[in-house]
């Protein structure tokens, strides 16, 4: 295989999630009980045999820094390539303008010095396990000049805030819009991950004169005539994460057995960093149904299609339901929780009982006591 | 290089033969244990948790699937450094004229005291790395210095009609041992050694080289090493150890001590972050709960997909128990698949095992029982559809050795 | 787990014994050279650099020595891996009844033939721990797919007169092998073996398994597997390497080795940062250039102290070399002392040895020098102050083995 | 031994040594031959057996975090304890006001957490080798409060900018003043590093409402009645870095060997990041005296009385006399330096002179061409 690079835009942030972030960069957000997202990116590119990442950093780079520490959970500890951080600005995104070309100019350096022959450019809030060597393959075969990487979906999973793709009958690409500006059945979703040619994305860098507000997408979609923009359609799971409901919709999602085995049960594993948690211990008490549970976690309540990270305590009595607990909450006797968020570490006294709307889950921020 | 005060050497050597299959393709410390750890993860943590940082891992039986699974000690803060201070797997060693084992844990030593003399330590401790317990070495060790002794042994009471199983150790009201007996048909005493030791380096040394020159020694700690060191006047100490500890050599004694972690309150707390024990593991995905599973007092792990029944049970990382199966008063080694329909009860299933629908395994009782009624299922095999197993026995397969 | 296109076994095993005293207490693949590595240096960088991710280093030979240096394969970018990647050292295994050595080569890769299975690599990399050369094997790697080759034996042009000593293949147009001889008193050809080979694994293995029933073999891949393949009609490609390459199994080929570094532009270059061999080093400080010393093309690692004049020497770590003292024509090992006064011409310094005061080693050339006038002093030794000792001597210390 | 926890302020900048340091902290700062100075500090308590270290970082992270990585080369990449990087602000120092508390509010939870007995303070500025175990033994056995730790030199020595140590008889400190405002002989200067229980940190950050801009020194020299605060005379090598001069002389002063020993191959050593460059190769023509040279150099001119990093080629004729060469500088032809620093990857072309003055060494900064 040529030599790829691979980039990870961690520093963007939706407004519409705000409530859920804001501390932390979407990267860094907790995901299906163990995960942060930016493991599903980092995985797929390390997978692919990809060595070399530079991670595009917010301004508050310790909540990725602290997750991703020197990469060595995923082999990238390394003298040759490995783990490269970049600095970027946080930008608040609400859908085109992804992959602003100021942070590809801010580390030019770094694009020039690793001499690879591809970069594959993803951002950091999809949940998807998906086998880039496949498509750099694809990427070569064709001797596309950009690929982007596009998931089908029905119109009524189609946010507005997806950036579209169209495509002509050789599955060329020739034109990006904002979902809400079309009207198809289905659409063609860009799931933010694109692959191309290191030379190209430098001469793209120094030919745009046009100011620094323009995004890379921006670049690509200005130029589908001239270059060769290919297509790659990913017919697995995907999601992309950029509201609390999306959020929450996600991580619900997992309660099917099937994605769990998608996701994390096929040949490309989603690694993150480990911790020593102890197994998981269920009390005579217990009962649990159709749930996902981390390690370390004591549970000696009632648990109904509900998603529990590490080191969760839930007394007995308590009913958990349709409800993500994140990591250290403790939850005390005959709680009721339905339809609600609880952020890490958050502290439920006895008694009390949370009811979210189904739609919209009530969200507890980190550390409180109820 | 400064003069390390004390290391640390592991003996991971036994074969476990009677953990019975179970050590067929692994060496007893790796032995999987509790839902997520190996056995050789308790020592280990211990000296990570009492700031011991040189330790000795003596291998010989099946070395390679320890070697792997030590790797450079990382898992417990104990990654080898370039003065010969972190984790060291010591091999019985193939010269060119052929290897052969250790003759006995005090030879074991003696085979290694190069290692021991180019790290130069003033004392070392000598732990065994099949047993199950929480202990701080440092509380120790600083016994041993405020007396100024040559050995001091960690001891723990058992009831007197026990004590003759272990070497048996007679103290005065200053803890000094005035007489050992190893394993005495009639005790003494009920204060036990644990087979945890601190030895002056000096005095072991000596030790060690004589008893190697005396033809008439089994080169063992309890039976030779200890008692030649009492008759010369040295000065040998009892520790006394009030927690948890368990010898888990036996497959009943591995089986009950699993399940005293499902007790309400477990007299050992493996949730308590102030002395964690640490593992080198994968990071796996959560545990799936499917919707017509129901998990009562059980233990599982990441990885596992639970559809069916478990009860009183503790399942390791990455089992699928499909529905309709039920499984009670088990331990699931990793990697094990257990069929729709298929029912087992106080059974050790090896990793990697496949249980097919249907079986039915430890449901019949014999009315003699094997092993305390603990069937034993051995790793990398098939148990084929609707395979009926009696109580207590052991299900293994012959042949073709698994690559170790 | 992901089919693994292709894996490295590393042949480490060696005992150099045509290197005397040198491998006395480590591996032939574990010394030094060059200033700064170790001979295994080469053959794992080349695998880093030619993106082969999974190594088996085959050690036998004071395994020890080479453990404690490769670790977990960090320094090369091939940290050991949960699925098995990475970096693995495979010792001969002592079973309950003893172990013993490898019979060949081929035996070797046969008794590890598990440890492949469990990988299941497409294709098998054979390599040897003690050849200093730069190789991109993915590129041979494409041409033996090219060639749908069951084995593909990298070879190279020798002058005819030294043929006599490699396996010597004779090939057609298409560079296709119809001829393998292993060391054949009148060669065909000048195109010799390397002792680097990739074989389709499915070949290798069957091929290892009717060798090792084959009671007349030697188990040895030139003498028996290629022969036989060859015979048996497979698929043998030759591919042509044209850069350097050197077998540093004898001492006069280990000093000359090293001098060719000296040369001002050197057949290899460890400058080019495009292809760097890499190395698992300690952090020393730099080198300190005395008032009143002399360095004059050398070459010198961190650590040095040099105060006395330097010249035609390679000089690895931590060296000390005193104010009037003389150093010609020589390799000096880590970690040695040369006294004040002392001239040395030509010789080999094995690791941490002290050359006391005045010493004159190698001056005095007798009428018939043994190992082509070079001077080997061992490992971890003192020379007495004003000791001289003529060239093309071995000046050993017989007695205590220090511990491997 | 207690458990010790350590704190190494790398956030500050001094103005009289901006011209070498403007893009990175002087913690960064390349020092002999192949060091940055924050590897003085953290080496020293390593070798004391401190096995957790807080980084105070300041906002430009990057050339800390290139250089320290996961700490892996300290053995500070570690499950218990390990490498904690702590955000801080970047501050511009001119003498007493160094650890200023608001870093250490700024950051109380990491000092609540690490539940240590003591706590050891160094500041990124100093290269010293020292035996930290001693002086935390000696700390116990005064049951001092706080132990500073000085170093004693002529007047001649001792910087306008230097804190110092005031003593009674038993060997207390009674005050900290400005080197400036005293008139000694001998001075006892405080060398940025002491030794405060945890406990006492924690209750002096609550206790002190007086605002953000005083510094730790301010706190404990308030109270040198109520407190125990001691001293440790530390009789090693020391040099403080603050300006380009005080640079100068300190890497200038490694040409005397007994200073290499102390400093570097003594019991314990300076641990740094390791490089996989070759050996240096002196070639026939090579004419070195009185020097230090790293390895990777290849070196065919004339050396004298001078400093080269990692990586420098010198050409034949060149003459180096008396100066700094950081790592992968090109020196040409008959080039002529003397009283120089060149800072990393700077070319001088053939035959170009440069003499700088004796006491004031000409600086060159990186990546030009000359």
């Amino acid at each position: 295989m040529s030599k790829v690079l691979g980039i990870i835009s961690c520093n963007y942030q939706f407004n519409k999630i705000h409530e859920l972030n804001q501390n932390r960069p979407i990267a860094a957000l907790p995901f299906g009980g163990r995960y942060a997202i930016v493991d599903f990116p980092l995985s797929n590119m390390v997978n692919a045999g990809i060595t070399s990442v530079g991670i595009v950093m917010p301004s508050d780079y310790r909540p990725i820094l602290d997750h991703i520490r020197s990469g060595k959970s995923w082999s990238l500890n390394r003298k040759s390539g490995g783990l490269f951080i970049l600095p970027g600005m946080t930008v608040s995104l609400d859908g085109n303008n992804k992959f602003p070309i100021k942070d590809f100019r801010k580390n030019i350096d770094f694009l020039k010095r690793e001499k690879a022959e591809y970069i594959v450019i993803s951002g950091s809030n999809s949940v998807i396990n998906i086998d880039l060597a496949e498509v750099i393959e694809e990427h070569q075969l064709n001797q596309a000049d950009v690929t982007l990487i596009y998931k089908e979906q029905s119109k009524v999973n189609c946010d507005e805030l997806a950036c579209i793709v169209k495509l002509d009958d050789k599955g060329q690409v020739t034109d990006m819009v904002k979902s809400g500006t079309v009207d198809f059945d289905s659409c063609r979703i860009f799931t933010d991950q694109l692959i191309i040619g290191r030379e190209l994305l430098l001469r793209l860098l120094t030919e745009s004169y046009s100011g620094d507000e323009l995004s890379l997408i921006d670049l690509v979609k200005n130029r589908t005539k001239e270059l060769k923009v290919c297509s790659y359609e990913f017919n697995g799971y995907y999601a992309s994460i950029f509201s609390k409901e999306t959020y929450f919709k996600a991580n619900m999602s997992l309660m099917e057995p099937a994605v769990v085995q998608q996701l994390f049960h096929g040949n490309n594993k989603i690694v993150t960093r480990t911790k020593d948690n102890p197994p998981t211990k269920y009390s005579q008490e217990a009962n649990i149904k159709d749930s996902l549970v981390s390690s370390g976690c004591l549970i000696n309540g009632q648990l109904e299609k509900s998603l529990l990270f590490r080191g969760v305590k839930v007394e007995k009595g308590a009913r958990i339901k349709n409800s993500i607990i994140m990591h250290d909450c403790q939850i005390g006797q005959d709680v009721v929780l339905e339809n609600v968020i609880l952020d890490k570490s958050v502290v439920i006294s006895p008694g009390i009982e949370i009811i979210g709307h189904k739609d919209s889950p009530t969200f507890i921020p980190k550390f409180k006591s109820l | 290089m400064a003069k390390r005060e004390i290391i640390a050497m592991l003996l991971a050597g036994g074969q476990g033969s009677r953990l019975g299959s179970m050590t067929k393709n692994i060496a007893k410390p790796a032995v999987s244990f509790g839902g997520k750890y190996r056995i050789i993860d308790f020592g280990l943590s211990n000296c990570m948790n009492s700031g011991v940082s040189t330790v000795g891992v003596l291998t010989q039986y099946k070395p390679f699937s320890l070697h792997s699974y030590v790797g450079i000690g990382s898992a417990w803060d104990l990654e080898t450094s370039y003065d010969g201070g972190g984790l060291s797997v010591l091999s019985p060693y193939v010269g060119e004229k052929g290897g052969r084992w250790y003759k006995g844990t005090a030879n074991a030593l003696y085979e290694n005291m190069k290692y021991i003399n180019n790290l130069d330590p003033e004392q070392v401790l000598i732990i065994a790395g099949d047993h199950i317990y929480k202990m701080d070495y440092n509380q120790m060790l600083q016994f041993h210095k405020e007396n100024n002794a040559d050995v001091t042994i960690s001891v723990m009471e058992v009831p007197i009609e026990e004590a003759f199983r272990f070497g048996v150790v007679a103290v005065d009201a200053d803890m000094q041992i005035y007489k050992f007996q190893e394993k005495p048909p009639k005790p003494e005493s009920n204060l036990v050694s644990m087979g945890i030791y601190i030895f002056k380096w000096s005095v072991l040394k000596q030790a060690l080289i004589e008893d190697e020159e005396d033809e008439d020694s089994e080169k063992d700690f309890g039976k030779n090493i200890l008692p030649k060191l009492l008759n010369e006047g040295k000065r040998l100490f009892a520790y006394s150890f009030n927690g948890y500890w368990r010898d888990v050599g036996t497959i009943e004694s591995y089986y009950e001590t699993n399940m005293e972690l499902l007790a309400e309150d477990p007299p050992i707390d493996l949730y308590d972050g102030s002395f964690s024990v640490f593992s080198n593991s994968e990071a796996l995905p959560p545990q799936v709960i499917g919707k017509k599973a129901s998990v009562i007092n059980s233990i599982v792990d990441n990885g596992c997909n639970i559809f069916g029944t478990l009860e009183n049970s503790i399942v390791h990382a990455n089992v699928y128990i499909a529905e309709g199966s039920v499984v009670k008063n088990s331990i699931i080694l990793p990697n094990v698949r257990i069929g729709t329909g298929a029912v087992i009860d106080k059974v050790i299933v090896g990793y990697d095992t496949v249980i097919e629908e249907k079986c039915e395994i430890g449901l019949e009782k014999p009315d003699k029982e094997q092993q305390g009624g603990i069937t034993l299922i051995e790793g990398v095999m098939t148990v084929p559809k609707g395979t009926k197993i009696a109580a207590g026995s052991s299900y293994n397969k012959e042949g073709g050795e698994r690559h170790e």
